[in-house]
C-alpha cells in the first residue's frame, strides 16, 4: 500500500514551499503590526500569560535566561552609527518591537525536530505538539528570532499556588518540564472561532478570531487575521505595504513603503508584517 | 576403506609450504591439493599460490547487502514519509531527497557491514566444532598441514612430512 | 637509537606470553584506577538523577543557549572514536603493518568512546524517558521520528558506526579470541570459547577473513568520514551564523581524526608503561602516530584559516561579527587556547628528540585533547551566544551540573577501558605473528640498515647475533 | 491514505486522545481538559454544573477593572464558573484595549495572598476572628466615637460607594474623608481648575497635530492611559501629529517621542517660558492671548537664560517651537515630573499657558461633560490628604480610622514616620483584600472581595464623551464565603449605626437595584426596573446625563523660583511611576512582577537609572549596586545606564520594597519613596516628590542586573528601523 502510495502521489510528496508546499492552506494566519503605533506598553505580552497559562518562574531563573515569555517586547536604543547620534540623550526615544512567533512558512525550526514535534498545519501554523517534544531544543536553536522558550523546570505547583491555578485556560495545557513551547497565534482561540462558524454553517469572517495581544493592543497596532481572506483587514494592510508571503526581498513600487518582516532575507518567510517605526527627524 | 585425516605441525613456515607444493605436485599419488587443510596461527596470503585459488564469495554479501540496504533504506524512509501525516514542515517537501540519501546511505553502510559479516560466520564454518585434530599450537606458532586421505596413502604422506622435518603428526580415522 | 617498528625476531611463545599476562592479575594500582573511574560516574549519575528529576534547569542551561556542554562533549567523544576504527581501516587497505601492533586498544577506544558520545544527546534531553522517540520503531500509531533531523541522522549514524566499529574490533579479535581460549582456564574459558566462534585457523577461515577484513575496511573508511560530517550537520544544517558554515565536515573529521590520534598516543603511553608492552609499542611507532597527528593538526588549522577567512571575505555581517566576537569577546581565552593548543602546540611533534620523548608526548596529547574539547566548546557556544537577534544575545557559564556529568564521561570511558584491558587481548597477538613473519621474510634487512641507520647505531648484527628463520 | 484527507478520527487516533487534545483540538467543545501526562489533573465529571456554567464554553461578562483610578472596563471571559481572562469592554473608554495592570488584575483577585477572613489584633498579632467577633469588636471600640473623632483613609472612591460612605461619616459626625492617591494629577488639576474652570477637561489628542508634554506619561500612568493611548494611535495617523516629551526620566511615553529632551528637574516652566519667548519673539505667534503681565514674565525667559536653568540646548527650544508653530492645533500637557516640585504649580501654569497663547483651549482641550449626580462623581485622590492626615493622626486627633484603597505607611516618606503616626490611633480598621504594610499595622482587618466577586458601580474620574456610571458585577462566586464587598460593609455598619434609610435593604445588591431604579426616567429610557439593570450589567455601564460645561481662561502667575542646587546633595531624585508596579499596589502580582519594565526591561527588583556621563565620572558600571542617600536616608539598588535619564538625576521606580504585602512584593526591590525629602509644592501643599536631592556613591558589589534582552542596540540588522514622518505622510498620510 505504502509502496503504492508513493509511486501515485510522488510528484505531490515532492512539492516544496516553492510550489506550494504540500496543503491546500485553508487559512493563513498572519500579522500586520504597526510599530508607529505601538508604544511597547507590554500589555500584549501580559495578556499573552494571562490567555496561555505562561508561568512566572521568578527572579533568578528569569535572569538566567529561564523565563518563558511567548510575546517579548523587545527595545532597541539608536545606535550612533547608524542613522542615531552620538548626542547626550535618546532624543528618538526607543525602538520597540513585539516579537512573537513569526509563524514562518519555511521555518527553520520544522525540519530539524527529531521527532516531528513541530510542523505546519493547513492553517499556516507553526504548530507544536507538547506531547510528542521530547527536549532536544535544536528547534530553538535553528530559530533565527529565537522565540521558542523552553521549560526548564515543572513550574505548575510553584507558578500557580492555590487559588492562582483557578486561572488556567482549560483550552490548553500546561506544559511540564523537558517541552518546548511558543507562541501558537491562540490556536485556542482559532479552535474556538472554526467551531463557532461551523456550527452557525458559514465561513470563518474576519474578526471571528482576535488573538490575546492583538485584542488588547490600547492603539490597535498589532492586527491579525486571515491572508487568504482577501476583505480581511490584515490581508489590506499587506497589500497596501506591498508585502508579500514566498519573498526574501520585496519588490515594491514605491520604496517608502514600510511594511516588512523581520530576517526575510533569511528565506524564513515568515507571517508577521512590521511597519516601520517613525520619527519626526 | 578407512578414510584417515592426518595433520602434520612444522615449526618451519616453509618446509610446510614446500610440503604443500609437493602434494601439489603429486609427491603422492591419489592425494590432491584440493584435500589439504592448512592451519596457521597467522594469514597467508601467498599460500593460495600453492594452494591454488579457492576463492571466497564474502564480497557479493557485501554487495547485495550494501544494495539491498540502500534500496530498503530509500523505500523505508518514503513510505514512512508518505504515510505520516503531519510532516510537512520548514517547507520542505514530504519525501526530502537530501535527507534520504543521507540515510539511504547509512542503511547502505549498516546492511552492506551485517551482510558482509553473516557471509563470513556462513562461508568460514564459524559456529561449528573444532576439528578433532586441532593443536592449540596452531594457535601459537605452528603451522599444521592436514590431509583428508584413504588408508594406503597415509605412511607415504608421513613420510613426505618428515622428509620436510615436522615436528609432530597427528591422525584420525574419519568416520 | 630504535628504529624497528619491532623486533622481528621476537620469539612467538613470548608474544602470546606477554599479551596474555596483560589480561591477567590485576594489580592493586589497577583496582584504585577502576574504583577513581567509578566515583567519577558516581558523579555524573548524581547529578543526572537530580537533572531528571527537576528538569534542564539546574544546568544553567537557557535562552538562547539551549545546548552547550553536553553537545560539546558529545561531539568531543564522537570525535574520540574517529581514529581507531578509521586509521585502522586505512593502514589496513594500504598495507601499513605498523598498525598491528596498535589498533587493537585504539579499536576499542573508538567503540567506547561512541559508547560515551551515545550518552550525551540523551542526557541532554528534556524528557529522557521518550529517548526512543528518536528511533525509527513501527508504533500503532503510525509516528515515525522526523527524517529531515540532523539529530535523526546522528541516531542512525551512530548505530550504523556502533554496530559497524563494533563488529570491526570484534571480528579482528577472533583469532586472539581463540589463543586465549587455548590458553585459559575456568569462566575464561568458556566466554572465549564461546566467543571465538570455533575458530581454528584453517585456511578456509583465513581466506574468508581476509576479504572480510578488507570489505569491512571498505565501509568502514566512508562510515567513518559520513559520521562524523552528519554531526556536522547538526550544525552545519542549521541556519545559525558561526554554525552554517561550508567547511564544517571536513573540519569535523579533522578535528575527529586529530583528537582520536591525540587520545592513541595517550593510552598507547598509559598501555606501554603499565602493561610493559616496550616491545610492541615501540618508540618508531610512536614517531609515525606522532608524525601523522601533525599532519592532521596541519589539516585541521589549515581549515580553521579556511573557515575564518571564508567568513571573513563573505558578505554575511552577522557571521563577521561572530567571528570578531570569539576573538575579542568574553569566550575569547577558551579560543585562544584552543587555537594555541590545536595549532602551535603540535609543533612539538617536528622535533625528532621531542616526539620520541614519552613523558613529553604524554603531556602533549593530553593538551592536544584538551584544545579539542574547547574546539567542540567554542563551536557549540559562541554562536548561541550572538545570533542574528540582538535582543537574544546573552553569555552563559555551565553549572556544575554539567561539569559534572562531562567529568563522569570520562569516568566511564576509563572503566570501559579498564575492563576491556582485563578481558581482552590489548594488543593483536596474531597480527603482531603476522607482522614479525612479514618483516622477517620480506624485509630486505640490508637496504633497510642503508635507509634507515646512522653511522654509530648498532649493527642488526650486534642485537640479534642469530637470526632465526623459524617461528619459535 | 494520502496527506490532504485526514480526518479528525485517524488524527485523533495517530496522536492519541489525551495528548495533543490539549494542544491542537483546544477550543473544541469538549468536557476533556485532562492531560495524560502524570496525571496532573483530576477528570472531573460535570455531573451539576452551576447553572450559569455550560462546561467547555466561555461565557463573556461586562465588568469595571480597578487596578488604578482610570475605571476601564472590562469583559471577563468565564468557563465553569471560573473568570479566566479579561478583554477591554469594546464600548466603553478604553475599547477593547487594556493596559498590562489591567489584564494582571485577575491575579490580584486570585491572588494566594488574599485575606480570607476577618482578623483581629490578640496581643500584638493580628488572628483569625469570625465576622460576628469582628462586628462586637466594632461595636466596641468604634460604635461610641465621639463626634469627629473618627476618619477614612481611602483610594480614589466614586459611584454608590461613595454615597454610601458619605451617609456613613455623616452619621458618625465625622468630615475627615481622606482620599489619597500617590500618583495623582491634583497640581494640574488645580492649574486647570484655576484657569480653565474645569479641573479635568478633555484632552483631544485625536485632534492635535503636535503634543508637547511635561512629563505627562499619559500612555502610562497619566489620567487615563488606555484611554489615551487610544487617541493616540489616532494621534499617529494619517497627517501625524508630532510627540515631544520633555522630562528627567524617559517615561513610556518619552520613550514613543519624537523628540525626547531632557531637562533639570524642576525647570519645566522655564522650559515652557522660554518656548514661549521663542514662539513670540521668532515665530511671529500672536500675544495678544496672554495677560501683558504673563509676556512680561516670558520676554524675561530669553533662550540663552532658559537653557542656562534647564539645561536644555537653545536650538532644541527653538526646534521645539517650530514645531507647535507648525502643527496646529497643539496640546501642551504637565504632569508628575513637573509638578512635584516646590514650584510644580508654576510649572503647570507655564505648560497651561503655552495652551493659552497656542490658541489650544476649545481645540484639543475642550470642556469636559460633567454628570449630573455629584454624589456619584469620583472623589480623586491627592497626596495633601495624606500630609494633612499625618498631621492630624500625628496630634491624636482620631480615636477611629478606617482604611481603604490606599496603603500610606508604605507610600509615606520616611519624614512622614506614617506607621508612628498611626500606632497613636487607638483603633485602626482596614479593609483590605491584601496583607499590605498599612493592614497589617491595623487592628482590625475586614476581608474585602475583589472587584471581580462584587457589585459596585463607579464613575471614572476622566470623562472625555458621555458621562457614564460603570457597572460592577460579580464574574464569579467568591473564592472565600468570609470577603465581603466594600458596598455591603458599608452597609452593614450604617445599619449598625441605625441610619435609618438603609435598614430595609438586605445587602448591597439590594442597595444598588433601588439606587438604580430611582435614577430619572430619561437615563433609563422608558425601560422597566429589570430591563435596564439588565441592560446596564450587560452593557457594563450606564450612560449618565450631563451638564455641558465651558471654559473661561484666566491665567495665574507664572514666575518661576530659581533652580536650587546644594553642594552635599548634588543630584535630583526621580522616584518614577510606571504602568506596572504603579505606585506599588501591583507589586504582588507575579505577571507584572515578570514583565520587564517597558523602558529598562529589568523584571521582579528595583533598579537606579544613571546617565552614562555620571556613571563614567563615577567609575559605575551596569549592575553595580550604588547608595543613593538624602537627607531622609539610604536605599541601596543596582545601576542601569542609558541616556534616557537627565545628567544630574538618578531615576528609582516607585512600587517595589514592600515589608509585607505577600510573597511576590515581600522584601523585592527598594522604595524610593521612603527618602524623600520633606518639601511641598508651595501653591497646591501636594507632596514635592521630585524635589529631592541626593548623592550616589558605588556601594561596591556588582551583579548580573535582572534584566531581559542582550544587546541594546540593534547592531545593524533591520528590525526596526526608522522611516522620517514626511514619507509616512507622504505615503500613508490622510
Amino acid at each position: 500500500m505504502s509502496l503504492k502510495n508513493i509511486l501515485e502521489n510522488w510528484s505531490h510528496y515532492r512539492r516544496a514551499h516553492e510550489d506550494g508546499g504540500h496543503h491546500e492552506y485553508e487559512h493563513m494566519w498572519g500579522m500586520a503590526i504597526d510599530l508607529n503605533k505601538c508604544t511597547g506598553c507590554n500589555a500584549c505580552s501580559v495578556a499573552c500569560y494571562a490567555e496561555n497559562n505562561l508561568p512566572t518562574v521568578g527572579k533568578d531563573r528569569m535572569r538566567k535566561g529561564q523565563g518563558l515569555h511567548w510575546l517579548r517586547m523587545e527595545r532597541y536604543w539608536d545606535e550612533p552609527d547608524l542613522g542615531g547620534d552620538e548626542k547626550e540623550y535618546q532624543e528618538r526615544g526607543g525602538s520597540f518591537l513585539p516579537m512573537m512567533c513569526q509563524q514562518c512558512n519555511a521555518a527553520t525550526c520544522e525540519p530539524v525536530c527529531p521527532v516531528a514535534a513541530t510542523y505546519h498545519t493547513p492553517d499556516g501554523l507553526n504548530a507544536q505538539v507538547y506531547n510528542r517534544c521530547i527536549g532536544s531544543r535544536y528547534c530553538s536553536n535553528n530559530c533565527p528570532y529565537r522565540l521558542r522558550y523552553f521549560n526548564f523546570y515543572s513550574y505548575y505547583e510553584e507558578s500557580w499556588p492555590e487559588p492562582l491555578n483557578m486561572q488556567l485556560n482549560p483550552d490548553l495545557s500546561v506544559r511540564d518540564k523537558g517541552v518546548m513551547e511558543k507562541c501558537t497565534f491562540c490556536i485556542q482561540r482559532i479552535r474556538t472561532g472554526k467551531d463557532a462558524a461551523q456550527r452557525e454553517g458559514r465561513e470563518v469572517k474576519d474578526g471571528d478570531v482576535v488573538t490575546a495581544c492583538a485584542q488588547t493592543c490600547p492603539t490597535e497596532a498589532i492586527v491579525f487575521g486571515d491572508l487568504l481572506d482577501k476583505d480581511a483587514q490584515v490581508t489590506k494592510l499587506w497589500k497596501a505595504q506591498e508585502v508579500e508571503l514566498g519573498k526574501t526581498k520585496q519588490d515594491k513600487s514605491n520604496g517608502e513603503l514600510r511594511g516588512y518582516r523581520v530576517l526575510e532575507g533569511l528565506n524564513t518567510d515568515p507571517c508577521v508584517m512590521y511597519m516601520d517605526r517613525v520619527r519626526e527627524a | 576403506m578407512k578414510r584417515y585425516y592426518v595433520m602434520g605441525l612444522f615449526s618451519n613456515f616453509e618446509e610446510a609450504f614446500s610440503t604443500i607444493s609437493e602434494i601439489r605436485q603429486h609427491a603422492i599419488p591419489g592425494v590432491s591439493v584440493d584435500d589439504v587443510t592448512l592451519k596457521s596461527p597467522i594469514e597467508h596470503p601467498e599460500i593460495e599460490e600453492i594452494l591454488g585459488d579457492r576463492g571466497s564469495p564474502v564480497p557479493k554479501f557485501s554487495l547485495f547487502g550494501a544494495i539491498f540496504g540502500a534500496i530498503f533504506g530509500f523505500l523505508f524512509l518514503a513510505s514512512a514519509q508518505a504515510n505520516f501525516l503531519t510532516q510537512p514542515q520548514g517547507g520542505k517537501a514530504i519525501i526530502t531527497l537530501p535527507s534520504n540519501i543521507v540515510l539511504s546511505y547509512e542503511m547502505l553502510i549498516l546492511f552492506g557491514v551485517l551482510s558482509t559479516v553473516i557471509g563470513f560466520m556462513v562461508n568460514a564454518r564459524l559456529m561449528t566444532k573444532r576439528h578433532p585434530l586441532y593443536s592449540e599450537k596452531v594457535s601459537l606458532d605452528q603451522i599444521g598441514v592436514m590431509l583428508e586421505l584413504d588408508e594406503k596413502n597415509v605412511d607415504s604422506l608421513k613420510e613426505l612430512f618428515k622428509k620436510h622435518k615436522v615436528l609432530e603428526i597427528r591422525e584420525e580415522v574419519s568416520l | 637509537m630504535q628504529t624497528k617498528d619491532i623486533n622481528e625476531n621476537i620469539a612467538w611463545a613470548k608474544i602470546n606470553e606477554d599479551v596474555l599476562r596483560s589480561m591477567e592479575n590485576p594489580r592493586m594500582g589497577y583496582w584504585v584506577a577502576l574504583a577513581a573511574c567509578v566515583a567519577m560516574i558516581l558523579c555524573a549519575v548524581l547529578a543526572e538523577i537530580y537533572q531528571y528529576q527537576v528538569g534542564m534547569g539546574p544546568s544553567d542551561l537557557n535562552w538562547p543557549h539551549m545546548w552547550d556542554l553536553y553537545i560539546a562533549t558529545f561531539v568531543f567523544w564522537i570525535g574520540m572514536s574517529h581514529s581507531g576504527t578509521l586509521l585502522s581501516a586505512i593502514l589496513h587497505i594500504i598495507q601499513a603493518d605498523w598498525r598491528k601492533p596498535i589498533y587493537r586498544f585504539a579499536e576499542a577506544m573508538t567503540l567506547f568512546s561512541l559508547m560515551t558520545a551515545g550518552l550525551f544527546p540523551i542526557i541532554h534531553l528534556g524528557r529522557v524517558w521518550n529517548m526512543y522517540w528518536v528511533l525509527p520503531y513501527v508504533s500503532d500509531r503510525g509516528i515515525w521520528p522526523n527524517f529531515r533531523s540532523p539529530l535523526v541522522w546522528d541516531a542512525f549514524a551512530i548505530t550504523t558506526y556502533m554496530t559497524s566499529s563494533a563488529l570491526f574490533l570484534f571480528i579482528g579479535m577472533i583469532p586472539d579470541l581463540a589463543i586465549c581460549r587455548d590458553n585459559a582456564r575456568g569462566w575464561r574459558q568458556k566466554l572465549y570459547t564461546v566467543l571465538s566462534m570455533g575458530w581454528q585457523g584453517d585456511d578456509r577461515q583465513w581466506r574468508h577473513f581476509r576479504r572480510l577484513y578488507l570489505m569491512m575496511a571498505c565501509f568502514l573508511i566512508p562510515l567513518a568520514v559520513s559520521v562524523h560530517s552528519i554531526v556536522s550537520a547538526d550544525f552545519a544544517m542549521s541556519i545559525m551564523p558561526g554554525w552554517h558554515v561550508t567547511s564544517f565536515p571536513p573540519y569535523f573529521v579533522a578535528g575527529a581524526l586529530y583528537s582520536g590520534c591525540a587520545a592513541i598516543i595517550t593510552l598507547f603511553i598509559l598501555l606501554r608503561y603499565f602493561f610493559r608492552f616496550d616491545e610492541y609499542m615501540t618508540i618508531p611507532i610512536m614517531e609515525k602516530t606522532c608524525k601523522l597527528t601533525f599532519a592532521i593538526a596541519m589539516v585541521w588549522t589549515y581549515l580553521n584559516l579556511v573557515e575564518f577567512a571564508a567568513t571573513w571575505y563573505g558578505h554575511d555581517l552577522v557571521a563577521k561579527e561572530l567571528l570578531m566576537q570569539k576573538f575579542i569577546g568574553p569566550y575569547a581565552p577558551f579560543f585562544w587556547a584552543m587555537l594555541f593548543l590545536g595549532s602551535v602546540l603540535p609543533f612539538t611533534f617536528a622535533f625528532e628528540k621531542l616526539r620520541r620523548h614519552l613523558p613529553t608526548m604524554f603531556v602533549v596529547s593530553l593538551f592536544l585533547n584538551l584544545g579539542m574539547w574547547l574546539e567542540r566548546w567554542m563551536i557549540v557556544t559562541p554562536t548561541l551566544s550572538l545570533s542574528h537577534m540582538p535582543f537574544a544575545w546573552d553569555v552563559m557559564w555551565p553549572s556544575m551540573i554539567q561539569w559534572a556529568i562531562v567529568f563522569g564521561s570520562f569516568g566511564w570511558f576509563g572503566m570501559l577501558f579498564l575492563i576491556f584491558v582485563k578481558v581482552f587481548p590489548a594488543v593483536s597477538m596474531y597480527e603482531v605473528k603476522e607482522m614479525v613473519f612479514h618483516r622477517r621474510h620480506y624485509h630486505n634487512d640490508e637496504l633497510e640498515s642503508k635507509s634507515h641507520r646512522r653511522e654509530g647505531d648498532r649493527q642488526p648484527a650486534d642485537a640479534d647475533p642469530s637470526p632465526s628463520r623459524e617461528g619459535a | 491514505m494520502s496527506g490532504s484527507d485526514i480526518n479528525r478520527r485517524d488524527f485523533l487516533k495517530f496522536m492519541g486522545l489525551g495528548g495533543v487534545g490539549a494542544a491542537t483540538l483546544s477550543g473544541c467543545d469538549m468536557p476533556t481538559t485532562i492531560t495524560l501526562e502524570e496525571g496532573k489533573e483530576k477528570v472531573v465529571a460535570y455531573l451539576a454544573p452551576e447553572e450559569y456554567a455550560i462546561p467547555g464554553i466561555g461565557v463573556t461578562f461586562a465588568s469595571t477593572c480597578q487596578q488604578c483610578p482610570s475605571g476601564c472596563g472590562v469583559h471577563g471571559r468565564v468557563r465553569e464558573g471560573r473568570v479566566l481572562k479579561l478583554e477591554g469592554n469594546p464600548e466603553a473608554l478604553n475599547g477593547k484595549g487594556l493596559c498590562q495592570m489591567g489584564q494582571a488584575s485577575l491575579q490580584g483577585h486570585y491572588n494566594p495572598d488574599r485575606i480570607t477572613q476577618p482578623m483581629a489584633r490578640k496581643g500584638g498579632a493580628l488572628m483569625p476572628v469570625s465576622w460576628e467577633d469582628a462586628w462586637l469588636l466594632m461595636k466596641e471600640k468604634a460604635s461610641g466615637t465621639a463626634q469627629g473623632r473618627s476618619a477614612w483613609f481611602t483610594g480614589t472612591v466614586s459611584g454608590h460607594q461613595s454615597v454610601l460612605l458619605a451617609a456613613l461619616n455623616k452619621a458618625w459626625g465625622s468630615k475627615d474623608h481622606y482620599v489619597y492617591e500617590a500618583i495623582n494629577n491634583a497640581v494640574g488639576s488645580a492649574v486647570n481648575e484655576a484657569v480653565l474652570g474645569d479641573a479635568t477637561p478633555v484632552y483631544r489628542f485625536d485632534k492635535a497635530k503636535a503634543v508637547l508634554s511635561f512629563g505627562a506619561d499619559f500612555l502610562g500612568t497619566w489620567v487615563s492611559p488606555v484611554h489615551f493611548s487610544r487617541e493616540y494611535g489616532k494621534f499617529r495617523s494619517g497627517d501625524r501629529g508630532v510627540l515631544i516629551q520633555v522630562e528627567p526620566k524617559m517615561t513610556l511615553t518619552g520613550g514613543n517621542a519624537d523628540l525626547w529632551v531632557a531637562a533639570r528637574p524642576g525647570t519645566e516652566g522655564a522650559v515652557a517660558l522660554g518656548i514661549a519667548n521663542v514662539l513670540l519673539s521668532e515665530n511671529q505667534v500672536d500675544g495678544k492671548q496672554l495677560p501683558q503681565a504673563a509676556l512680561d514674565v516670558i520676554s524675561q525667559y530669553s533662550v540663552s537664560k532658559v537653557a542656562e536653568i534647564s539645561g536644555v540646548p537653545g536650538d532644541t527650544l527653538v526646534r521645539i517651537a517650530g514645531y507647535l508653530k507648525e502643527r496646529s492645533p497643539s496640546l501642551v500637557l504637565s504632569g508628575e515630573s513637573a509638578h512635584g516640585h516646590t514650584n510644580g504649580y508654576q510649572n503647570a501654569m507655564a505648560a497651561m499657558m503655552l495652551n493659552v497663547l497656542l490658541g489650544n483651549i476649545g481645540q484639543t482641550i475642550e470642556a469636559s461633560n460633567s454628570m449630573v449626580f455629584d454624589e456619584l462623581k469620583a472623589k480623586q485622590g491627592n497626596s495633601k490628604a495624606m500630609l494633612d492626615f499625618a498631621a492630624a493622626a500625628g496630634a491624636g486627633e482620631y480615636d477611629v480610622v478606617f482604611f481603604m484603597g490606599a496603603n500610606p505607611v508604605y507610600t509615606a516618606p520616611a519624614h512622614l514616620a506614617m506607621a508612628d503616626k498611626i500606632a497613636k490611633v487607638p483603633f485602626k480598621v482596614a479593609l483590605s483584600m491584601f496583607p499590605d504594610e498599612t493592614t497589617m499595622s491595623a487592628d482590625l482587618v475586614l476581608p474585602l472581595s475583589s472587584p471581580y466577586e462584587e457589585w459596585a458601580t463607579s464613575v471614572s474620574p476622566y470623562q472625555p464623551k458621555d458621562a457614564a456610571i460603570s457597572m460592577s458585577q460579580p464574574l464569579m462566586k467568591p473564592l472565600s464565603v468570609e470577603t465581603r464587598s466594600l458596598g455591603d460593609i458599608l452597609l452593614s455598619m450604617l445599619k449598625y449605626q441605625g441610619v435609618k434609610d438603609y435598614e430595609t435593604f438586605e445587602d448591597y445588591y439590594a442597595y444598588l437595584r433601588s439606587a438604580l431604579d430611582s435614577l430619572p426616567a430619561s437615563v433609563k429610557a422608558g425601560k422597566d426596573s429589570d430591563a435596564f439593570w439588565s441592560a446596564a450589567v450587560q452593557k457594563g455601564f450606564i450612560k449618565a446625563p450631563s451638564k455641558p460645561g465651558s471654559l473661561k481662561v484666566s491665567l495665574g502667575e507664572l514666575d518661576q523660583g530659581g533652580y536650587q542646587t546644594n553642594g552635599d546633595y548634588p543630584m535630583n531624585l526621580v522616584p518614577s511611576s510606571n504602568q506596572s508596579m504603579y505606585d506599588g499596589r501591583n507589586a504582588n502580582l507575579p505577571w507584572l512582577q515578570e514583565a520587564p519594565d517597558q523602558i529598562t526591561k529589568i523584571f521582579w527588583d528595583s533598579w537606579v537609572e544613571v546617565h552614562p556621563k555620571t556613571a563614567s565620572k563615577l567609575g559605575i558600571k551596569e549592575g553595580d549596586f550604588i547608595r543613593i542617600e538624602s537627607d531622609q536616608g539610604v536605599i541601596e539598588t543596582q545601576a542601569y545606564i542609558y541616556k534616557g535619564v537627565h545628567v544630574d538625576t538618578v531615576a528609582i521606580p516607585m512600587g517595589r520594597g514592600h515589608e509585607e504585602y505577600g510573597r511576590y512584593a515581600k522584601g523585592n526591590g527598594v522604595n524610593p519613596l521612603k527618602i524623600l525629602s520633606p518639601v511641598v509644592d508651595e501653591k497646591s501643599g501636594e507632596l514635592a516628590t521630585h524635589a529631592t536631592r541626593v548623592r550616589i556613591s558605588k556601594v561596591g558589589r556588582s551583579e548580573e542586573l535582572p534584566r531581559l534582552g542582550g544587546s541594546e542596540v540593534q547592531v545593524g540588522r533591520r528590525l526596526v528601523s526608522t522611516v522620517s514622518a514626511d514619507v509616512f505622510r507622504r505615503t500613508e498620510g490622510a
